[in-house]
């Protein structure tokens, strides 16, 4: 397991992944750590407050989604699961827009080629041969392998460790190693598949399951955001320099139930999660700086701030997002709406203007 | 009617040793809708499997264990997640019997939580029953009330058939109802509330709104008669063109988007079938030819009273 | 239609860099029925693409090319074999640009040779459009003949929407036709053959089916209105509506199985818009509710000839 | 790869595949690899004649599906693809049961059971999942690891190299390896999937995809039948003794068409099939007995003689499959045929009547 800050906050070094960062660097990652976190903190309790319907929470695997999402280049394609809500924000999508789909108002409803993040994916694996069809385009861009660092592109796909064992994601697997595809598969293996533990789902680790399928897999510590900025970055340059796919495994943990709806009690011990606290993805980097780097004395109080500014406005724009007008029922299902559509829609706005007159 | 479930499926499980049931999470967790609870605890992992997460797999297996000899009753987690299993069910499930020619049996039971109403995110609200109703060699059925659910589990798992088991997961924790004391026989529909005025025709979670329109509609002096189909494939024509014939009105409720759905099925049977009764034509309140709405929108877009009740008035204009 | 269906293949690739042709064998094959023949050679690996033998992953890796902006063109090998996809159309192709708010665009066609007569084994024969027209979000067309072959091709991989395009793979290497000078819109129905005593409504492989027994009806003094619907969904309401407020009476023939079919909402939909025209409950000729048979018996469970004239005769007794 | 027979028909050994055979097993093997190929040769012939509509040409791959049938034990169960006509033999399925599906006289129509040799399965890959789940029986009836030879059962899933992509073959690797399933699949390479050589599939050979998935691989001559022979046998043992699942990959090639249908002149070089002649399945054990067993000096021209015979027996059967009745379209839809149903017979019935007046 790739690992270069460990627990405690020590830096350490692996041979295949050298990483040079500047404390600067790393406190902005820290700044992103806790930043999503409490975006997630806000939600959940926006949840609780009845103004979303469900939340998927990441806390426990802000690490991974900053580490890789920090990783991507600006042309880089990213295809999220319904949790990357810290990839979400290393592309700079607004966290109120990944509310409406939560609260209900929308299905989503962003441009996936605004901020170069796909609309959220609930149908398991799914997102994965999405990701890889992309990255198919990017080939036949010619955006790949050319050696200029704006053009080349790479495709970063999400999915969990109960992903895995579904056809639609070992079909990705297949096509992204046949076809030497510009696709990073990054698996966050939070060891639960709502109540199933990954060994439900294998008897070996996950990121072994590529090899068979021709590309390399590694597991990274999904705790460590500098292993997972490292070795999602080297996966991603392979990506662009036309070197194919990888598989990366980003070992973490799901603290919290797998969404507002769970009671994982019925399902896992309590010290399970105990053990993990030790390994908090956000406690070792806070270390890390507090003991070896030249931060401002105010560093973490300015952040503490900023994050309860973003707190506020999560909960404001959160309660302004609107519901959908009922006609709106009708709009985006064609590109061209049919006239048999037409016409239930004409029938629903007169039925709506009788019960409301 | 999340308990009476859990009862039949106790029961089935005690009834035949053959019987297995398997999906995701439904074993320590009972289900995210706790369908399954104690299940695991008291008969084994050996039957009560956690699966591995992909639907295709759960139901390829259990028709492998057919094949073997067990009697698998399969959990698909929500309705939007069987057509990942879709290529097994309608190739394989529904056609291995006729395939071997009448001597492999396929009793594997496909219980789908189904249906909007519940404020969930996208592909947790469907309506499925269409696409199985119109494969040959599959039954498709649904509960409306905890009774027929803890009586129509237990025949759909013994049935020697394949029966997609479609639970109205609105329903699932509705106030408790009294279980009767015999089963009526799982391929016949039920008159809930007799009338004489409209028939309507509902199943699974649209009957309790037909119950609901016909309390309204009587106030008004218009007497509905209320049939829960109860299996939508096959079709217990005979007692819908009973009523028809008496009351010359049909309605068809559903949640399933309007088109290619099981109202046209039984418009299209009932005019042929009682052609000389009809005095209006089969008119249908259903779900719209959409996607699933984003949730703040479901309850316009679900049939509701008002609209039952406006299309009530239509047919009487007639 | 096979060299119709090519040729109009030939020009989509043309008109359109961002058209790719992608499926199992499309490539140095040119597809097993040959449609995709000698593209591959002349627009290359990169735009005809023979990919691995996975449906899902066809068109899942479809639904991402178009997310990049390409205009993907899937080749189902053979109906029974588009299943295995069900849940990337049903779920993604269908709904992603309802997901998006219209921000996504899915201008992906699925050709699909469909319907049985062609002697072949097990899960070569399937009717599979009304699965299709039942979800919101598909559009879902027929050809019945190599003009309407060559365009409705391209008119289906030109529309930003995701289409079904049901080829009727027993024409295939059907009698050479003349193709038109222009296309008629995609979703318009036809009237292939005007006539004042019946209607007939059929689609793809069974248009031929009616024309034949319009020629025969018609040496019996019984002139059959044949309707061509080209579009499943939409279905194109207007034309057949005009010509059964004319006839009175109205057939829908289809290979589909009977029950919940294009038929059933055909007919539901006739029966609510012309509901004092009808003179008869609008009757349905198709095939049986039994998985697809042994190919020996294929002539017997198809809508042929005879069963249309018995129908003919029956719907002229009421 | 494990070879222990050369194309030249000189034995050797493997360390891992000991193979304790008698030079009468041998021959007994041998007349397996003519008679089935005899049976194929034949119903490519009658669909020439018209007497079949479709054949799926086992040629080229005989010692793959004897060797593989051959290890089988009676209480284990086996899933075929189309193709798999060699191991029907190696069942006792008289050779005419298979015809009836290529006639279009049913659809398969025997009892699984009967033979433990399931049904024919057409839809590529689905047949691996049955198995699988027919292993999950297998164990819960506690027919593994026992140690009784008589009760230990395994089964053996076949597939083909393009069937590898498919979802439902990867969902079966995940189930099998997960649950440590008494289940050996076994994969005929034949290089190509219809026109598709087996490159577009997969850039690793096909035996390594197990690996991930936490259950071992081989790949063996899969024109060898001792090979075969010797790497099945193993593999079933250990199933059989719950050492849970094989992959096993069968290196060979697909010397016909891929059905009667197709053209492969389109897609592939003749010398191709040339340079796999000279490893012919047949050839080499021909080879063998002649050289080094003890061989009755008829023996050729015994199994000539009853090659000749099964020819026969082939011909004149398949002739005599009769078309079953279009009542029987009803027939078998469900085990209790519903109302509906039954009226839809009834009107047939009358319309049949009506028409044949
Ligand atoms: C095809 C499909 N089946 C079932 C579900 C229900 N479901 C939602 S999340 C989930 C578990 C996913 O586990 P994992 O892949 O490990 O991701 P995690 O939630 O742990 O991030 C399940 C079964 C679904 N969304 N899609
Ligand atoms: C799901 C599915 N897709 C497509 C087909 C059509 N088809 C039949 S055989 C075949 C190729 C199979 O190749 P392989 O798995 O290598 O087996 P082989 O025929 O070479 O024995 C294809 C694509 C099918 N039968 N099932
Ligand atoms: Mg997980
Ligand atoms: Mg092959």
């Amino acid at each position: 397991m790739v690992q270069l800050l460990t627990p405690e906050g020590q830096r350490v070094e692996h041979p295949d992944y050298p990483l040079d960062i500047s404390d600067d660097e790393i406190a902005a990652l820290y700044r992103d750590l806790v930043l999503v976190r409490r975006i997630d903190t806000e939600a959940i309790a926006l949840q609780r407050q009845g103004e979303l319907g469900l939340w998927a929470s990441l806390l426990g695997q802000e690490a991974a989604q900053i580490g890789a999402g920090r990783a991507l280049k600006q042309q880089d394609m990213s295809f999220p699961t319904y949790r990357e809500h810290g990839v979400a924000w290393c592309r700079d999508v607004d966290p109120l827009t990944l509310l409406g789909l939560y609260r209900g108002t929308n299905l989503g409803g962003w441009d996936p080629s605004s901020n170069n993040f796909n609309l959220y994916t609930i149908v398991i694996g799914a997102q994965t041969l999405h990701a890889t069809g992309y990255a198919m385009g990017v080939v036949r861009d010619g955006a790949v392998g050319t050696g200029d660092p704006d053009r080349d592109t790479a495709v970063l796909a999400f999915f969990g460790d109960g992903a895995s064992s579904q056809g639609d994601v070992n079909e990705a697997f297949v096509w992204a190693g046949a076809g030497n595809l510009p696709v990073v598969f990054f698996c966050q293996n939070n060891q639960w598949a709502i109540s199933e533990p990954v060994e439900r789902q294998s008897r070996v680790p996950l990121y072994q399951r590529s090899s068979g399928f021709g590309f390399p897999g590694v597991r990274v510590d999904g705790n460590d955001v500098l292993g997972c900025l490292a070795v999602t970055r080297k996966a991603l340059d392979d990506a662009r320099s036309a070197q194919g796919p990888t598989l990366v495994e980003a070992y973490t943990y799901r603290m919290n139930p797998h969404t507002t709806n769970d009671d994982p009690r019925r399902y896992r011990l309590g010290s399970e999660a105990e053990t993990w606290k030790l390994k908090d993805p956000i406690e070792r980097v806070r270390a890390y700086l507090t003991r070896e780097a030249k931060i401002e004395p105010t560093f973490f109080a300015d952040i503490d701030a900023e994050a309860k500014k973003l707190a506020e406005h999560v909960r404001a724009g959160c309660r302004e997002l609107a519901d959908p007008t009922p006609e709106s029922l009708f709009d985006n299902v064609h590109v061209t709406m049919p006239d048999e559509l037409r016409t239930q829609r004409t029938e629903f706005t007169e039925f709506l203007a009788e019960v409301n007159s | 009617m999340a308990k009476a479930l859990n009862d039949g499926l106790r029961k089935a499980l005690e009834d035949d040793p053959k019987v297995v049931i398997m999906g995701e999470d439904v074993g320590k967790l009972g289900g995210v809708f706790r369908i399954t609870d104690g299940l695991q605890k008291d008969f084994g992992e050996d039957r009560v499997i956690d699966t591995p997460l992909a639907e295709s797999g759960i139901i390829g297996t259990a028709v492998g264990l057919a094949i073997r000899g067990y009697r698998p009753v399969c959990e698909i987690q929500f309705d939007g997640f069987v057509f990942p299993a879709f290529d097994q069910i309608v190739s394989q499930v529904a056609k291995f019997h006729n395939r071997s020619a009448g001597l492999v049996k396929m009793p594997i039971t496909i219980r789908i939580p189904f249906g909007g109403g519940i404020g969930a995110v996208e592909h947790h609200s469907e309506s499925i029953e269409t696409y199985f109703a119109h494969t040959a060699g599959l039954k498709v059925v649904s509960c409306s009330n905890p009774s027929d659910a803890y009586w129509m589990i237990q025949e759909a798992v013994a049935d020697d058939d394949p029966v997609i088991f479609c639970e109205p997961k609105r329903l699932y924790h509705a106030a408790k109802a009294e279980i009767d004391e015999a089963p009526t026989p799982l391929y016949q529909a039920r008159v809930v509330r007799p009338g004489r005025d409209v028939t309507v025709v509902a199943y699974g979670p649209t009957v309790s709104t037909a119950l609901e329109s016909a309390n309204v509609a009587a106030e008004d002096g218009i007497e509905l008669e209320v049939i829960d189909l109860r299996s939508m494939s096959p079709l217990d024509m005979p007692t819908v063109l009973e009523s028809v014939r008496r009351t010359g009105r049909l309605i068809v409720v559903h949640e399933a988007p309007h088109s290619f759905g099981v109202g046209a099925e039984v418009a299209a049977r009932v005019m042929e079938a009682a052609f000389y009764s009809l005095e209006a034509p089969v008119l249908r309140v259903t779900g719209y030819d959409t996607p699933y709405p984003p949730s703040r929108l479901e309850h316009e877009w679900l049939p509701n009273l008002d609209r039952l009740l406006d299309t009530v008035d239509k047919i009487l204009e007639y």
